[in-house]
């Protein structure tokens, strides 16, 4: 008989409060296979852990069970204590009375009752649990980065420099993301550009970086340190190798399609770059706004390329890849203006948002830094700001806080400012949050010294009027309603992830919060790595953010990858499905329910079997065998059923 | 005997006489006498803070610039209200080159021998905040120190439990004025405790009475002296102790019209802090001009030993 | 009051860690289900449900993740199946199908998992103890 | 006798705001040599302010009504009378402001338009016996000509 000792945490009053721990500690020593049990008021201590290591000695334990928090927090502290007294690590197992009972729970009775419960149900799993070896498995030291933004270009880097080869794709024609798009940056107005091409070209050229942009992933299989990646390779109808990037096709071209990296505010051809420091500086066409496409007439740029790097005749490729880790930095949008009905839903013309601002501002800009109002081209005088257009509102948009709005558009008032010192820049605000090192002073200076009016009040509505665009907003601080009729409205949209986001954590199999962002494995502790081993997060894909705590992330994200690829091998853990050949009936329903093709056949013994290295342990085979052959290891069906019958206040 | 020059403001004349009084009495009995200016004239009373005046700049330099030409450096005033327009005017002069050649430019006019805008004349010097302003307290703290008096003291007031009040230009703005930490000050603190006495922790010792407002707006002063009273009271006053003319008569004639408008108000002797000196130093009580306070201190005279009100040290 | 009991089969990805962040929360509710954590849903046997009643219980929770999030492809579609065809044999042994239930509970869904505990208690309350001989339950 | 709808003066309108709307605020910040826009209506100098109770726009609000230029509301405002000048606000703004200093300009400007608050004849002539001089002098120089 195994000799189990249990071990009741009282996490300070976190379960002591709710729970009667000691009498939680006496029922279990009456449990079947409980030879030993105390509390302690926290186990996870160094004192605590000590605890656990001496008594597993002392009371020669077989086994050991900690009831404590939730087992996503410190199973592994636990295991690797109790190996460290000369257990087996699946010798030990955590019961859950934190999260799902003593916080849930007020009545001290019933809780103290649900905890015994539970520890009785992690009793009877212990019980029979065997002792297990984890299976090794080797690692491909090649990392796979999504999103060429500031995120992935940083991440990228990072590894590459480390000596590991990295796979960076971007589904745009070229890298660099939004920061591309920026005019200068708060709250030290370097100007993005600058600091941010450096980087892209270093990109370009590090030998250890394969970059794959106008690229998508296709499909992703696999686990931690081998996964397979698919990817698509869009034709760019255009011979790279051949290609020079001398600009002559993108000038003939008759096409104008508006230009998206310019917020639409100016048009190029279908055959285009997105911006004059595109890395890789190498044309694409559009093939639904070509016009040959669409006619079978033109082909000018054919005509002028004298490589003759055009080839209309290409087709999108398929390239497979084998990576060891997945950095996802897929990035941000921002909330279409059109989805903002009381703010004109993108019908006034001088309603834009913050993005086509930073293009306004931008001295390679459509309008080359000069500020001019969509419309008519006037250099606007009274110039509205509006914040949390669509944040901070949980009934009609987004319900978080987007975090940048209120730097960068005290930068936009100020750079307005610095340009048109007539003009009169206005803000409307909820709060100012300036969380960053400089920010305050950075909103200090432009409220104090720049002439800027902050406004406290959510905007009602905005309408054209003429030429003039009418914002109605209130101001909370005279408790009086403000009327500004203004030439140029700016709306600080909501941070959202970017549209493909969706699409792509379906093929990837990682998890995403209510808002579409990226969930990190733990929200302090682990904010850079998915739950799924082997899947990190870098930047705004997680949550809206700025530059410096984007590229902190993504150095974070490079750092767990290059951690990963610095082991021998990794452990797989080996609580799988196994096979009872006498009971194996040979119906072979295992194998079509495995969706990981790791359940094979056996010609030979006519039964199925198991490929340790392929299969995860998700019990889909177990539950479906029909004779009981196939069994889980530490969760068989005998120990689901004595679990149940515990779970339910015993026999 | 150390002679230190001494503008008393308007107010010593008549309304605050015994403020004066005392003062002059204890400084004898300290060591040093004050020795009051040839010719003064109102100070204005309260500090001009907008650009444009410089015009009430003038009055308050006339008086310094007067301390400096006839060869001192320190000068010593009582008043609250006197203390802060002299010494912000003189942070003014001192800190604010253009205000400086503004003053000197009116000043200059009061000697219409000179043409200023000549500046070869020799006998002229600009006035440029020499003169060292000093509250009589704070002449006692930093110069006299506080155990001068505690070595001389006649009458003790051991026993006693005094709350000091400071109001409000005494110690603000803080940049200028300099005495003492605005929000947590121990000057009168450690004056009273000097005394043998004990000084009482209020909340309100800070708190306005109403200032000027008591003539305008009497109603205001009447309920903001009302809770500073009442706070010092209930934290176990015997009396409170005042340095400022306007705040001793908020605070003790006003209690005539809060007894009226306050039903469970209960009187609190007044004093300034230069009465309790002169008595602790040993002046006799017929010199304090008890007879023009409106609470009755005898309950307080009682408790330091003599006969109430008029009684004179053994 | 009657109290029902309760067993949840819940997935580790999703419902547990939607359990979780329900504790994290600090959301109240009733403590009439005990939990069983799974590593996926597709690993509930019909048989470890029909245990259940067998040993007692007047409910069975079965949490997963929603249709699409699976941590393993497509285990809670299996789950799916697996219940619609265990709900008629209920039928059968005359047990309510509305004690079983399967539901989709993602882990940023603490809201939703206490909402249910309270909600399915209640039902169960309403509907009464299960009374059953376990010779019909038997396999 | 019924009422014609819509006749009656707004007693809230709305603020329109222009570039033109600044002028009064520029002559406070000349005058007072204070930065107005440094505020950021923390409201310490209303919470901290012993007259606060008595006024009808709390010191706070006046600094927000001057950023915004609206200088008639600020004018007629009975809280430049009541203020006290205690400089409680100005050793407690976190900005540096010296609202005090704000104060007596705002006052200044207000006398300069006719406003003239407490004159001579308003006195109680016993009191005026009885007060000590810098309380006469003070409340002639803040509140009449």
């Amino acid at each position: 008989m195994k000799r189990i000792g249990v071990f009741v945490c009282h996490c300070g009053n976190n379960i002591a409060g709710t729970v009667d721990v000691k009498r939680v500690a006496r029922e279990a020593r009456e449990m079947r296979g409980v030879t030993f049990a105390l509390d302690y008021i926290y186990m996870c201590s160094e004192p605590g852990q000590a605890l656990v290591r001496e008594k597993i000695k002392e009371e020669n334990l077989d086994a050991v069970i900690i009831a404590a928090c939730s087992p996503t927090l410190h199973e592994s502290t636990f295991r690797t204590a109790a190996s460290e007294a000369g257990l087996n690590p699946w010798q030990c197992e955590i019961a859950n009375i934190r999260e799902q009972c003593s916080w849930v729970h007020s009545d001290r009775e019933k809780a103290t009752a649900k905890a015994i419960k539970i520890v009785g149900t992690i009793v009877e799993k212990t019980r029979l649990n065997e002792s297990l070896e984890p299976i090794p498995v080797s690692i491909t030291r090649k990392a796979l980065v999504i999103g060429g933004g500031i995120a992935g270009i940083q991440a990228s880097l990072d590894i590459a420099d480390s000596g590991h080869k990295v796979i960076l794709v971007e589904k745009e024609p070229s890298i660099g993301g939004h920061m591309a798009q920026l005019s200068e940056t708060f709250p030290t107005l370097d100007c993005s550009q600058c600091i941010l091409t450096p980087k892209m070209v270093a990109v370009g050229k590090h030998p250890n970086i394969e970059l794959m942009t106008y690229s998508e992933i296709e499909q992703v299989s696999g686990y931690v340190g081998n996964f397979t990646v698919r990817i698509k390779r869009k034709a760019p109808f255009v011979d790279w190798s051949a290609c020079t990037g001398c600009g002559i096709c993108m000038e003939k071209c008759p096409s104008k399609i508006p230009s998206l990296f310019d917020r639409e505010l100016a048009t190029h051809g279908a055959i285009y770059v997105p911006f004059p420091q595109a890395v890789p500086n190498k044309p694409v066409i559009e093939k639904d706004s070509c016009i040959y496409f669409n006619t079978g007439k033109c082909r000018l740029c054919e005509k002028v390329c004298e490589i003759g790097a055009i080839n209309f005749e290409q087709e999108d490729t398929f390239v497979e890849e084998e990576v060891g880790a997945i950095i996802t930095a897929t990035g941000f949008e921002t909330l279409p203006v059109n989805d903002l009905d009381e703010y004109g839903a993108g019908e006034v013309p001088d309603v834009i948002d913050g993005l086509a601002f930073e293009r306004l501002l931008s001295a390679s800009g459509p309008t080359v830094g000069e500020i001019k109002r969509p419309s008519d081209g006037m250099i606007p005088r009274e110039i509205v700001f509006v914040q949390c257009s669509g944040s901070r509102d949980p009934e009609r948009y987004k319900p978080y806080c987007s975090k940048i709005c209120c730097m960068y558009t005290t930068k936009h008032a100020l750079l307005y400012k610095h340009r048109v010192q007539d003009g009169q820049p206005y803000i409307f605000y909820i709060d100012i949050r300036t969380g960053g090192k400089g920010y305050e002073e950075f909103y200090h200076n432009a409220q104090e010294e720049e002439g800027i009016i902050y406004l406290r009040g959510k905007v009602a509505k905005i309408f054209r009027d003429g030429k003039k665009t009418i914002v109605w907003g209130t101001d909370t601080l005279t408790g009086r309603n403000i009327e500004i009729a203004a030439d140029l409205v700016v709306l600080a949209t909501a941070v959202i992830p970017m549209y493909s986001t969706a699409e792509l954590v379906k093929k990837l199999r990682i998890q995403t919060g209510p808002n579409g962002f990226l969930s990190e494995a733990h929200p302090k502790l682990r904010p850079v790595e998915s739950i799924n081993s082997g899947f990190y997060i870098a930047g705004a894909a997680q949550g809206p953010k700025d530059i410096p705590e984007t590229v902190a992330q993504a150095s974070g994200a490079a750092c767990k990858v290059i951690s990963l690829f610095s082991r021998n091998h990794l452990e797989q853990d080996p609580a799988i499905a196994w096979v009872d050949e006498e009971l194996c009936g040979g119906c072979r329903i295992c194998i079509s329910v495995c969706p990981y093709d790791a359940r094979e056949f056996d010609e030979e013994n006519g039964t199925a079997t198991v490929n340790e290295a392929l299969c995860e342990g998700c019990g889909s085979c177990v539950a479906a065998c029909a004779c009981g052959a196939t069994q889980q290891r530490n969760l068989s069906d005998s120990q689901i059923k004595s679990m149940v019958t515990a779970s339910l206040g015993g026999e | 005997m150390t002679k230190v020059a001494y503008y008393p403001g308007c107010a010593m004349n008549d309304r605050a006489s015994h403020l004066d009084r005392s003062a002059r009495d204890a400084a004898v009995k300290l060591g040093f006498e004050l020795d009051e200016l040839d010719k003064w004239t109102c100070c204005g009373a309260v500090p001009p803070v907008s650009e444009e005046r410089v015009m009430n700049l003038i009055a308050p330099s006339r008086i310094l610039k007067s301390v400096r030409d006839s060869g001192r450096d320190t000068l010593i005033t009582i008043c609250d209200f006197c203390y802060n327009t002299l010494k912000r005017t003189n942070f003014s002069v001192k800190s604010d080159i253009i205000t400086r050649k503004r003053v000197n430019a009116f000043l200059a006019d009061d000697e219409p021998e000179r043409d200023y805008i000549e500046t070869d004349d020799s006998l002229w010097k600009d006035y440029t905040g020499e003169v060292k302003v000093y509250h009589y307290m704070e002449y006692l703290r930093d110069v006299l120190g506080y155990e001068k008096i505690t070595d001389n003291l006649k009458r003790p007031l051991n026993g006693l439990n005094i709350a000091p009040y400071y109001g409000c230009v005494m110690l603000r703005p803080l940049n200028e004025i300099q005495l003492d930490n605005p929000e947590n000050p121990s000057i009168i603190e450690n004056f009273i405790i000097s005394l043998g006495a004990e000084p009482v922790k209020y909340s309100y010792r800070t708190e306005c009475c109403g200032s000027y407002l008591s003539i305008s707006n009497p109603a205001a002063s009447t309920r903001l002296c009302y809770r500073i009273l009442t706070s010092a009271r209930n934290s176990g006053a015997d009396a409170i102790v005042v340095s400022c003319p306007l705040c001793f008569y908020n605070l003790d004639s006003r209690q005539q019209a809060i007894d009226e408008a306050y039903p469970d108000f209960k009187a609190l002797p007044i004093f300034y802090f230069s009465q309790l000196l002169s008595v602790a130093l040993g002046v006799e009580y017929s010199r304090q001009g008890f007879e023009k306070h409106y609470a009755d201190v005898s309950p307080v005279l009682d408790k330091i030993g003599g006969i109430s009100g008029k009684g004179d040290a053994k | 009051m009657f109290e029902p009991r309760i067993v949840c089969f819940l997935c580790k990805w999703c419902t547990s860690a939607g359990a979780d962040l329900a504790g994290t929360s600090r959301l109240q509710y009733m403590p009439n289900g005990v939990n069983i954590r799974f590593m996926c849903s597709s690993r509930v046997d019909p048989e470890h449900i029909l245990w259940a009643f067998h040993e007692g219980a007047d409910g069975v929770l079965v949490g997963g993740c929603h249709p699409g999030d699976c941590h393993y492809k497509d285990g809670n579609y299996k789950t799916q199946a697996r219940m619609s065809l265990l709900n008629r044999l209920l039928k059968d042994f005359g047990i309510d199908t509305r004690r079983l239930r399967l539901e989709w509970i993602s882990a940023a869904e603490g809201m939703k998992f206490a909402n249910i505990m309270n909600d399915f208690t209640e039902e169960m309350r309403s509907i009464g103890p299960l009374e059953i001989s376990p010779g019909e339950v038997a396999r | 006798m019924t009422e014609k709808v819509g006749l009656a003066p707004p007693v809230s309108p709305p603020i329109r705001l222009t570039r033109g709307s600044y002028g009064f605020k520029q002559r406070v910040i000349d005058l007072s040599a204070q930065s107005i826009d440094a505020c950021y209506q923390c409201g310490n100098c209303s919470s901290g302010c012993p007259l606060a109770q008595e006024m009808d726009i709390l010191p706070n609000r006046i600094i927000r009504l001057l950023q915004l230029g609206q200088k008639d509301d600020i004018i007629n405002s009975e809280t430049l009378w009541i203020c006290a000048s205690c400089f409680q606000c100005t050793v407690r703004c976190p900005r540096g402001i010296d609202i005090q200093a704000v104060m007596d300009t705002l006052r200044q400007i207000a006398l300069e338009e006719g406003i003239d608050h407490f004159g001579p004849g308003q006195i109680d002539p016993e009191q005026a016996a009885e007060v000590p001089q810098p309380g006469l002098v003070g409340v002639y120089r803040k509140q009449s000509t």
